[in-house]
C-alpha cells in the first residue's frame, strides 16, 4: 500500500515536472521541471528493484546531461522569454489534440493487457543490483556494449567538427 | 575467438580501424586529405571485401551463424546475425558508400584539416548502417541506427559557410531524434509485448510469436506501428518524408548521395529484418499498414516532385515517391525481399549518380540548385546531360534500364500478394512520374543555356558516372545475375 | 492494491506524449529536445516496467543502452544547436525556414 | 533468313547511337547520307523478306530474340507477317524518300548530325512498335516513338513554341497511354500472357463481352492520342513548330498512323466488343468532319495539312470501326504517300518563300516551281478523292464499307461524303492560295524551284500517289488477299458487291469534283476577304485549347498546387501574409518565405504516427 502512495506521490511530480517543461515560457524553468521529472523516474526505478539503472539516471542524466543543458541555455544567452507570437495557425491546436489521442491510443491499447509477452528464462523478482546487471552487460551483451563504441567515437569526432567555428567564409569552393 | 569467429562482425571492425588510423594521420602528418580519402576508401574496400567473404562463407546457406559474446553460435539472445541477407547489404551499402565518397573527394579535398574529421564521420556512419542490417536485436539494431543518424546529423551541417547547412542540420537532427524515439519506443512495447528483444533464438519475439497466439495484441499492433514509423522516417516514406527535401537541399551536395542512397538501403534492410525475421507471423497487421505507406507515399512524392523548382527537391520527393514502390515488395512478405533487393540496389546507384551530376553542376558544398542552373546542360555538357538523362529515364521506370525493371519486379511482387489496387495506383503515379523526370530532362535539353561556364567533372565524379550509368543500362538489359543473388539474399 | 508494471507503462505513456506535445508546440530548440529528452526517459521507463513485470534482466539492460545512446545524441545535438545558434543569439527554429517551398 | 529481322531495327538503331554521339564530327551532309543509306537498306531487307509473303511462299512467322521477364513471360520476339510488312515497307519506304529529302532541307543546320540521329531513332522504334509480337515490346516501341517525336518536335528548341508544343505532345499522349496500359493489365489479367498469338487464340472463348469492352475502349484510348483523334488531337497541330520533315514522316506518314495499326492488329479482341466498335466509328466519323471545318479556315499551310491529316486519320479509325481493317490499312498507305508528298511539297516551298508559312504571302509559284507544283497537284487530286488517283480508290473503299455496314453507320457514311466535299475545297483552296493568282510573296525574296535533293522524293511520291490505288481496286483485292492470313478469325466488312458500289464510286468522284469546283470558283479570281465569324473561329482552333487550358488543366494544376501547399507547410505563407504581421525575421538566411517550419514537419509526422496507430487498431476490431 505504501508503494501505491509513493507511486501516486511521484506520478504527480514526473507529470508536474514534464508540464512545467512543456509549458515554462523560460528556458531554465523548462530545464528544471524536467529535472524533476527525472528525479522522479529514479525513484520509480528504485521502486522496481532497477538500482543500478536508477543510479545511472541520477548521475548521467540529472548530473551530466542537465546539467549540459543549463550550460548551453547559459552560454547561448537564451535565457529568456519565448516569442509568443504564432505563425502557424492551428499548429498549436493540432499538435495538443495529437498529443492527447496518442495518450489515449496508447492507453485504451494498455489498459487491455500492457504486458502480453511470457518471460522463458526469468526469475520472479529480479533485482537489478550492480552485479546482476553487469552479468548481463559483459555476457550476452557485450557485442552491443562494444557496438557504443561507435556512438562515443561520433560524439566526440562530431562535437569537435561542430565547434571548429568557421566563420562564413566569403570564397567559394576551388 | 579464432579467426573465423571474427568473421561476421569483420566489416564494423574495419571500419572502426579505418576511422581511427584517419585520425592518427591527422596527427602525424602534416596535410593529411589525400592520405586521409586514400584510407577511408581502402577501409570500404575492405569491408566490401569482408562482406563478399561472409556471402561465400555462408556457402548454401545452410550454416548460417549467430555471433555473440563468444564468437561461438548461441541459443539465446543473439547480438549479430550473419546470414545472407546482412551479407548482400554489406556488399551494397559498402559498394554505394565507396561511390559517394568519390563523388565527395572534391569536397574532403577543399575542407582542409576538417578532412580528417568528415572522413571519420562517413565511416562510422557507414558501419552504423551496416550493424542496422546485421543485427539480431533490437537494442543493436537501434545502436546502429542511431551511429548512423548521429553521424549524418553532424555531415549534414558539415559545410557551414552557407546558412542552409545550419538550417538542414538542425531540422534533420531534431526530426531524426523525435523518429528514433518514436522507433525505440515502439522496440520498448515489442519487448512488452513479446518478451524479447531478439529477432532469433529461443525465446525471441519470432519464436513466441510463432507459438502462441496474443490474445490482446493492442500494444502488439502499437509496438507494430511505432516501430514503422521510425523506420519510415529513415527511409522517406509519406507522411514522414518532410524533412528529406529541406535536408537534401541544405547538406553539401558532395554528401546527399550517399545519405539518399545509403540511409535508403540500411531503412529498407532494417525495416526487412524486423517484419521478416522478427515478425513474420504478423504480416496480415503490418503489410496492410505498409501498403497504405506505400500508396501515400508514391502519390504524395509524385505530386509534389512535379511542382518543385529545385532539382534537390525534385530528387528528395522522387525519392519519395520510389520508397512508396520500395515498400511494395514488403506487402508481399517473403517472397518479396528478392525484388526488394534488387530495387533498393539499384535505385541506389542511380541516386549516387543523380547526386554526383547534381554535385557537378551545383557545387559540392550546401546549397539549392534550381532548375534554371540545369538549363541547357546538354550543350554545356554533353555527356553529364546524357548520363544525367539515363539516369532519369531509369527514375523513370522506362523499358531496358534498371528501374524498369524493378517496377516490373516489385509490381508482381504485389499484384501476386493480392495488393492490385496498390499496383495500379503505382502505374498510375509512375506515369504521372514520366513528367517529373522528363520535365528535368526538358529543361537540360531544350533550354537555352544558362551560362557560358564551363562544367568541370572531377576525375573521381566521372567514374562514378561511368559506373552508375553503366550498371544502370547493363543491369536493366541484363537484370539476371543481380536479380539471383537478390533473390538468395534472404534473412535467416 | 498494487503497483504492477503497466502502472508504470501507463505513466510512461502519458510522459511519451506529453514530450511529444512539447517537441510540437515549442519554438525553442533547447526545449524542443529536452522534449525528446523526456521522450526518451519514459521509454526507460517502459523498458525497466517491462522487464519487471516479465522478469527479464533485459529490460534494465535495454534502459541503460538507450541512456547511452541519449548521451551521445545530447553532445552532438547541443554542439549543432550551439553552432547554430551561438551567432544569432536566439534558439527558435521557426526561423529556420529558409529551405522549403 | 527471316531469323535477321532484328536487323531491321538495329540498322537505324545504330545510325542514331552513331550520330547522336558522333554527328557533329560526321557533319553535314554524311550524317543524313549515312541515316538514309541505313533507313534505305532496312527498306530493301524488308522487301526481300516480303518477297515469300507475297508469293504465297511465306506465312507469319515469330522470331524470337530473348526471354526478358521471363517472371512475366515477356520474350523480346518480332512478328512478321502481311501486316507487319506493309506496316514496315511504309516506315521505311516513305521514311528513306524524307530521309533524302531531309539532306536538302536540314542543309546548314547546326546541328545537322544530331537530326538524324534523332530520325533514325524514330525509324528504329517505330519498327519495334511494328514488328512487335507481344504487348510489351509493342508498348516499348510505343513510348519510344513518342519519345523520339518529342525530341524531333522540340528540334529547336530556341523557338518557344517549339518547346512548348513538345512539351504538349508529351502530355496529352501520356493520357493515352495511360489508357494502353491498364488495357496491358487487364489483358494480363485475363489471359496471363502478354503474346498476341496466345492472346487472340483464346480471346474468341475466354473473353467475357464486358472485359473485352474494356479492354478495346483503353486500347482505342491509346489510339486515340497516338493518332490524334477528338478529344486528343490538339497537339498535333502545335507538332507542325518541328522541321517540315519531321511532319511529313512522324505527323502524316508513320507514327500517327500507329493507332489505326494498333487497332488493326488487335482486330481480334475489337471483333468481340461490339459496342466499342460503334464507338471508335463514331468518333472517327467525328473526327473526319471536325478537323475538315478546321483545315478550312488555317492561313499557316503546315496547319491545314495537319488538321487535314487529322481528318484523314479520322477516316482511318473509321475503317476500322466498321471492321473494314484491311480497308483503313490501304487508306493508311495511301495516304502515307499523298500526305507526305503534301508536307515536303509545302516544305519546298516554305524554302522558296523564306520561311514565310502563311498563304496569304504566297501566290503565283506555279510558274516559278513547276517540279513542286505538278507534284503537288497529283497529292491534291488524290486526296481529294479523283479517279483513278490513289486516294480515290482507298477513301470510297471506306465509306462504302461504311454504308454497307448498314443502320447507324449509314448516318456516319454520310458525315464522311460530307467530310470529303469539304477536303476537296480546302485542298483547292491551299492550291490556289499557293501556286495560283498573282505573286503576294514579301519584297526581296527570290523563290526558285527547290534542288534535285529536294524534288527526286517529290516525283517519287507523286508516282505512288497516282498508282498505288491497284493494289486494291473493287476489281481485283490484291491488299485485301495479302492481308489476309493476318486477319485469320476476323470478320471483315467488305464494299457491297455490283451496281451499290459503282453508285457510291460515282457519287463520291462527284462530291470530289464539286468540292473543287466549289473551291475553284471561291478563289480563283481574287482573295476572299476571310475575317470574323467562322474563319477567325477556325483560325484559332475553335479555342479547344483555352476550353481545355480551364477545365482541365487549370483545375489539375491548382488541386496539385493546393496539395503541394497543406502538404508542404507553404499554406502558412498566404495565412502569415494575410494575418500581416507578427513575423520578425533576423539574419539573411530568414527572410523570404516562412515555410519549412520544423514543427510543421513534426506535427503532420505526429498525425500520420497517431492515424497509423488507429488505423492499426481499428483493423486489429480492437475499437
Amino acid at each position: 500500500m505504501i508503494e501505491v502512495f509513493v507511486f501516486a506521490i511521484f506520478a504527480a511530480i514526473a507529470i508536474a515536472g514534464a508540464l512545467v517543461m512543456v509549458i515554462g515560457r523560460n528556458p531554465v524553468y523548462s530545464a528544471i521541471g524536467l529535472l524533476t521529472t527525472m528525479f522522479s523516474i529514479a525513484v520509480f526505478y528504485v521502486l522496481q528493484n532497477a538500482h543500478f539503472v536508477a543510479a545511472v539516471q541520477v548521475v548521467i542524466y540529472a548530473g551530466a546531461v542537465m546539467t549540459l543543458f543549463l550550460f548551453v541555455i547559459m552560454m547561448i544567452g537564451v535565457d529568456k522569454k519565448e516569442d509568443t507570437t504564432e505563425q502557424i495557425p492551428w499548429q498549436r491546436p493540432i499538435a495538443i489534440a495529437v498529443s492527447v489521442g496518442l495518450a489515449a491510443v496508447i492507453l485504451i491499447a494498455g489498459s487491455r493487457a500492457w504486458i502480453t509477452g511470457r518471460s522463458v528464462f526469468g526469475v520472479d523478482g529480479i533485482n537489478g543490483t550492480i552485479e546482476v546487471v553487469a552479468d548481463a552487460l559483459f555476457g550476452t551483451w557485450t557485442l552491443a556494449f562494444l557496438s557504443t563504441i561507435f556512438l562515443l567515437t561520433i560524439a566526440a569526432v562530431g562535437t569537435i567538427a561542430m565547434a571548429q567555428y568557421s566563420p562564413r567564409r566569403p570564397e567559394e569552393e576551388s | 575467438m579464432n579467426n573465423a569467429a571474427l568473421l561476421p562482425i569483420a566489416p564494423e571492425v574495419i571500419l572502426l580501424a579505418g576511422a581511427l588510423i584517419v585520425i592518427l594521420l591527422l596527427v602525424l602528418l602534416d596535410r593529411p586529405y589525400r592520405e586521409g580519402g586514400i584510407v577511408a576508401m581502402a577501409a570500404l574496400a575492405a569491408a566490401a571485401v569482408a562482406s563478399v567473404l561472409q556471402w561465400q562463407a555462408l556457402g548454401d546457406g545452410a550454416d548460417n551463424l549467430y555471433f555473440s559474446a563468444q564468437g561461438v553460435p548461441v541459443p539465446r539472445l543473439p547480438m549479430v546475425v550473419m546470414d545472407h541477407y546482412s551479407a548482400f547489404a554489406g556488399v551494397v551499402i559498402f559498394v554505394v558508400s565507396m561511390l559517394g565518397l568519390a563523388v565527395a573527394w572534391r569536397l574532403v579535398l577543399t575542407l582542409g584539416a576538417r578532412s580528417a574529421e568528415f572522413l571519420t564521420l562517413v565511416l562510422l556512419a557507414v558501419a552504423g548502417l551496416h550493424m542496422m542490417t546485421a543485427s539480431a536485436n533490437m537494442i543493436m539494431l537501434f545502436i546502429g541506427l542511431e551511429t548512423a543518424s548521429i553521424a549524418l546529423y553532424v555531415l549534414a551541417g558539415f559545410t557551414r559557410e552557407r546558412a542552409n547547412a545550419d538550417e538542414a542540420a538542425v531540422k534533420y537532427f531534431l526530426l531524426g531524434s523525435l523518429a528514433s524515439v518514436v522507433f525505440v519506443y515502439g522496440a520498448a512495447l515489442l519487448f512488452a509485448a513479446t518478451g524479447s528483444t531478439a529477432f532469433y533464438g529461443a525465446g525471441s519475439m519470432r519464436e513466441f510469436l510463432a507459438e502462441n497466439i496474443v490474445a490482446e495484441p493492442a500494444i502488439l499492433l502499437l509496438a507494430m506501428g511505432l516501430v514503422i514509423v521510425g523506420m519510415s522516417f529513415k527511409v522517406t516514406a509519406a507522411p514522414f518524408h518532410q524533412w528529406a527535401p529541406d535536408v537534401y537541399q541544405g547538406a553539401p551536395s558532395g554528401i546527399v548521395g550517399l545519405m539518399a542512397a545509403g540511409v535508403k538501403i540500411a531503412g529498407f534492410a532494417a525495416l526487412g529484418r524486423i517484419l521478416f525475421s522478427a515478425l513474420p507471423s504478423q504480416i496480415d497487421d503490418w503489410a496492410p499498414a505498409l501498403a497504405i505507406i506505400a500508396g501515400a507515399s508514391m502519390i504524395i512524392g509524385t505530386v509534389l516532385a512535379a511542382v518543385q523548382d529545385d532539382v534537390k527537391r525534385i530528387l528528395a520527393y522522387s525519392g519519395v515517391a520510389h520508397a512508396g514502390y520500395i515498400l511494395m515488395a514488403f506487402v508481399a512478405g517473403n517472397e518479396g525481399i528478392g525484388s526488394m533487393w534488387f530495387y533498393v540496389t539499384t535505385y541506389a546507384l542511380t541516386v549516387i549518380g543523380v547526386f554526383a551530376v547534381v554535385a557537378v553542376v551545383s557545387g559540392s558544398r550546401s546549397g539549392s540548385s534550381p532548375l534554371a542552373e540545369w538549363s541547357g546542360l546538354s550543350s554545356r555538357a554533353p555527356v553529364l546531360a546524357w548520363v544525367m538523362l539515363i539516369m532519369l529515364l531509369a527514375l523513370a521506370g522506362i523499358p531496358f534500364t534498371t528501374g524498369f525493371v524493378a517496377k516490373v519486379t516489385v509490381f508482381t511482387a504485389a499484384t501476386d500478394a493480392g495488393y492490385l489496387w496498390l499496383m495500379i495506383l503505382a502505374l498510375v503515379t509512375t506515369i504521372v512520374g514520366l513528367y517529373v523526370y522528363f520535365r528535368l530532362a526538358a529543361v537540360m535539353f531544350l533550354e537555352g543555356p544558362a551560362g557560358v561556364e564551363e562544367v568541370v567533372v572531377p576525375p573521381t565524379t566521372a567514374l562514378v558516372l561511368a559506373v552508375a550509368a553503366v550498371t544502370t543500362v547493363l543491369l536493366g538489359l541484363l537484370p539476371w545475375p543481380l536479380l539471383d543473388l537478390a533473390r538468395e539474399a534472404l534473412p535467416l | 492494491m498494487i503497483v504492477t508494471p503497466g502502472w508504470y507503462m501507463a505513466l510512461a505513456a502519458v510522459l511519451f506524449s506529453i514530450g511529444g506535445a512539447g517537441v510540437l508546440v515549442r519554438r525553442n530548440a533547447l526545449v524542443m529536445f529536452m522534449s525528446i529528452e523526456l521522450m526518451l526517459n519514459s521509454v526507460n521507463l517502459t523498458f525497466v516496467a517491462a522487464g519487471t513485470g516479465l522478469g527479464l534482466i533485459e529490460g534494465q539492460v535495454a534502459a541503460l543502452f538507450v541512456i547511452v545512446v541519449a548521451a551521445a545524441e545530447v553532445t552532438i545535438g547541443l554542439a549543432i544547436l550551439v553552432a547554430v545558434f551561438r551567432g544569432r543569439a536566439t534558439a527558435n527554429v521557426d526561423e529556420l525556414s529558409s529551405l522549403g517551398g | 533468313m527471316i531469323d535477321y529481322l532484328w536487323v531491321l531495327i538495329v540498322l537505324p538503331l545504330l545510325g542514331a547511337a552513331a550520330l547522336i554521339v558522333f554527328g557533329k564530327r560526321i557533319g553535314d551532309p554524311w550524317s543524313g547520307r549515312l541515316a538514309s543509306a541505313l533507313v534505305g537498306t532496312a527498306f530493301l531487307i524488308a522487301a526481300g523478306f516480303t518477297v515469300p509473303l507475297v508469293t504465297g511462299n511465306g506465312h507469319p512467322e515469330t522470331v524470337e530474340l530473348f526471354s526478358w521477364i521471363p517472371v512475366l513471360g515477356v520474350e523480346v520476339s518480332l512478328l512478321w507477317d502481311p501486316l507487319a510488312a506493309l506496316m514496315t515497307l511504309i516506315v521505311t519506304g516513305v521514311g528513306f524518300l524524307i530521309h533524302v529529302y531531309a539532306v536538302g532541307y536540314m542543309h546548314g543546320d547546326e546541328r545537322f548530325g544530331r537530326f538524324f540521329g534523332y530520325m533514325n531513332l524514330f525509324i528504329a522504334s517505330m519498327l519495334t512498335l511494328v514488328l512487335a509480337s507481344n504487348f510489351v515490346v509493342m508498348f516499348v516501341g510505343w513510348e519510344l516513338v513518342g519519345l523520339s517525336s518529342y525530341l524531333l518536335i522540340s528540334f529547336w528548341f530556341v523557338r518557344p513554341a517549339a518547346s512548348a508544343a513538345g512539351k504538349k505532345a508529351f502530355i496529352v499522349n501520356r493520357i493515352g497511354d495511360w489508357g494502353f496500359l491498364v488495357a496491358l493489365l487487364l489483358i494480363f489479367a485475363a489471359f496471363g500472357t502478354f503474346e498476341f498469338a496466345a492472346v487472340f487464340a483464346e480471346a474468341p472463348t475466354g473473353l467475357t463481352t464486358g472485359m473485352a469492352t474494356a479492354i478495346t475502349l483503353l486500347l482505342f484510348l491509346g489510339a486515340v492520342g497516338k493518332s490524334a483523334q477528338i478529344p486528343l488531337y490538339v497537339w498535333l497541330p502545335d507538332a507542325m513548330e518541328g522541321p517540315t520533315p519531321v511532319s511529313a514522316l512522324i505527323h502524316a506518314a508513320t507514327m500517327v498512323t500507329a493507332g489505326i495499326y494498333m487497332i488493326a492488329r488487335t482486330a481480334v479482341l475489337f471483333g468481340l466488343a461490339p459496342a466499342t466498335l460503334t464507338v471508335v466509328a463514331t468518333v472517327g466519323a467525328a473526327t473526319a468532319l471536325f478537323a475538315a471545318t478546321l483545315a478550312m479556315g488555317q492561313r499557316d499551310i503546315k496547319r491545314v495539312l495537319a488538321y487535314s491529316t487529322i481528318s484523314q486519320l479520322g477516316y482511318m479509325v473509321m475503317a476500322v470501326g466498321v471492321t473494314a481493317f484491311t480497308a483503313g490499312m490501304f487508306h493508311l498507305m495511301t495516304h502515307a504517300f499523298f500526305k507526305a508528298l503534301l508536307f515536303l511539297g509545302a516544305g519546298a516551298v516554305i524554302h522558296a518563300v523564306a520561311g514565310e508559312q502563311d498563304m496569304s504571302r504566297m501566290g503565283g509559284l506555279r510558274k516559278v516551281m513547276p517540279i513542286t507544283f505538278w507534284t503537288m497537284v497529283v497529292a491534291w487530286l488524290a486526296i481529294a478523292g479523283v479517279a483513278p488517283l490513289s486516294g480515290f480508290w482507298s477513301k470510297d473503299e471506306i465509306l462504302a464499307a461504311a454504308f454497307a455496314h448498314g443502320g447507324y453507320f449509314v448516318f456516319l457514311w454520310a458525315i464522311g461524303v460530307v467530310a470529303a466535299l469539304l477536303t476537296a475545297f480546302y485542298m483547292t483552296r491551299l492550291m490556289i492560295l499557293t501556286f495560283g493568282g498573282e505573286e503576294r510573296w514579301p519584297d526581296g525574296v527570290e523563290a526558285s524551284e527547290a534542288p534535285p535533293i529536294l524534288t527526286v522524293p517529290l516525283v517519287i511520291l507523286a508516282v505512288l500517289s497516282a498508282t498505288a490505288g491497284i493494289f486494291n481496286t473493287p476489281f481485283r483485292l490484291g491488299l485485301e488477299h495479302f492481308l489476309e492470313p493476318s486477319f485469320e478469325g476476323v470478320t471483315q466488312q467488305l464494299p457491297p458487291a455490283g451496281a451499290t458500289v459503282v453508285a457510291l464510286a460515282a457519287l463520291a468522284l462527284v462530291v470530289a469534283l464539286v468540292g473543287i469546283f466549289w473551291g475553284w470558283a471561291r478563289y480563283s479570281r481574287r482573295l476572299p476577304v476571310e475575317e470574323g465569324g467562322f474563319w477567325g473561329a477556325a483560325v484559332e482552333g475553335y479555342r479547344v485549347d483555352d476550353w481545355y487550358g480551364r477545365l482541365v488543366v487549370a483545375p489539375g494544376k491548382a488541386m496539385a498546387t493546393w496539395a503541394a501547399e497543406i502538404l508542404d507547410g507553404r499554406i502558412i505563407d498566404g495565412v502569415v501574409n494575410g494575418v500581416g504581421g507578427g513575423v520578425k525575421s533576423f539574419g539573411n538566411s530568414l527572410s523570404g518565405t516562412q515555410s519549412g517550419l520544423v514543427r510543421w514537419y513534426g506535427a503532420v509526422m505526429a498525425a500520420g504516427t497517431l492515424g497509423l496507430l488507429l488505423w492499426l487498431l481499428l483493423s486489429g476490431g480492437l475499437f
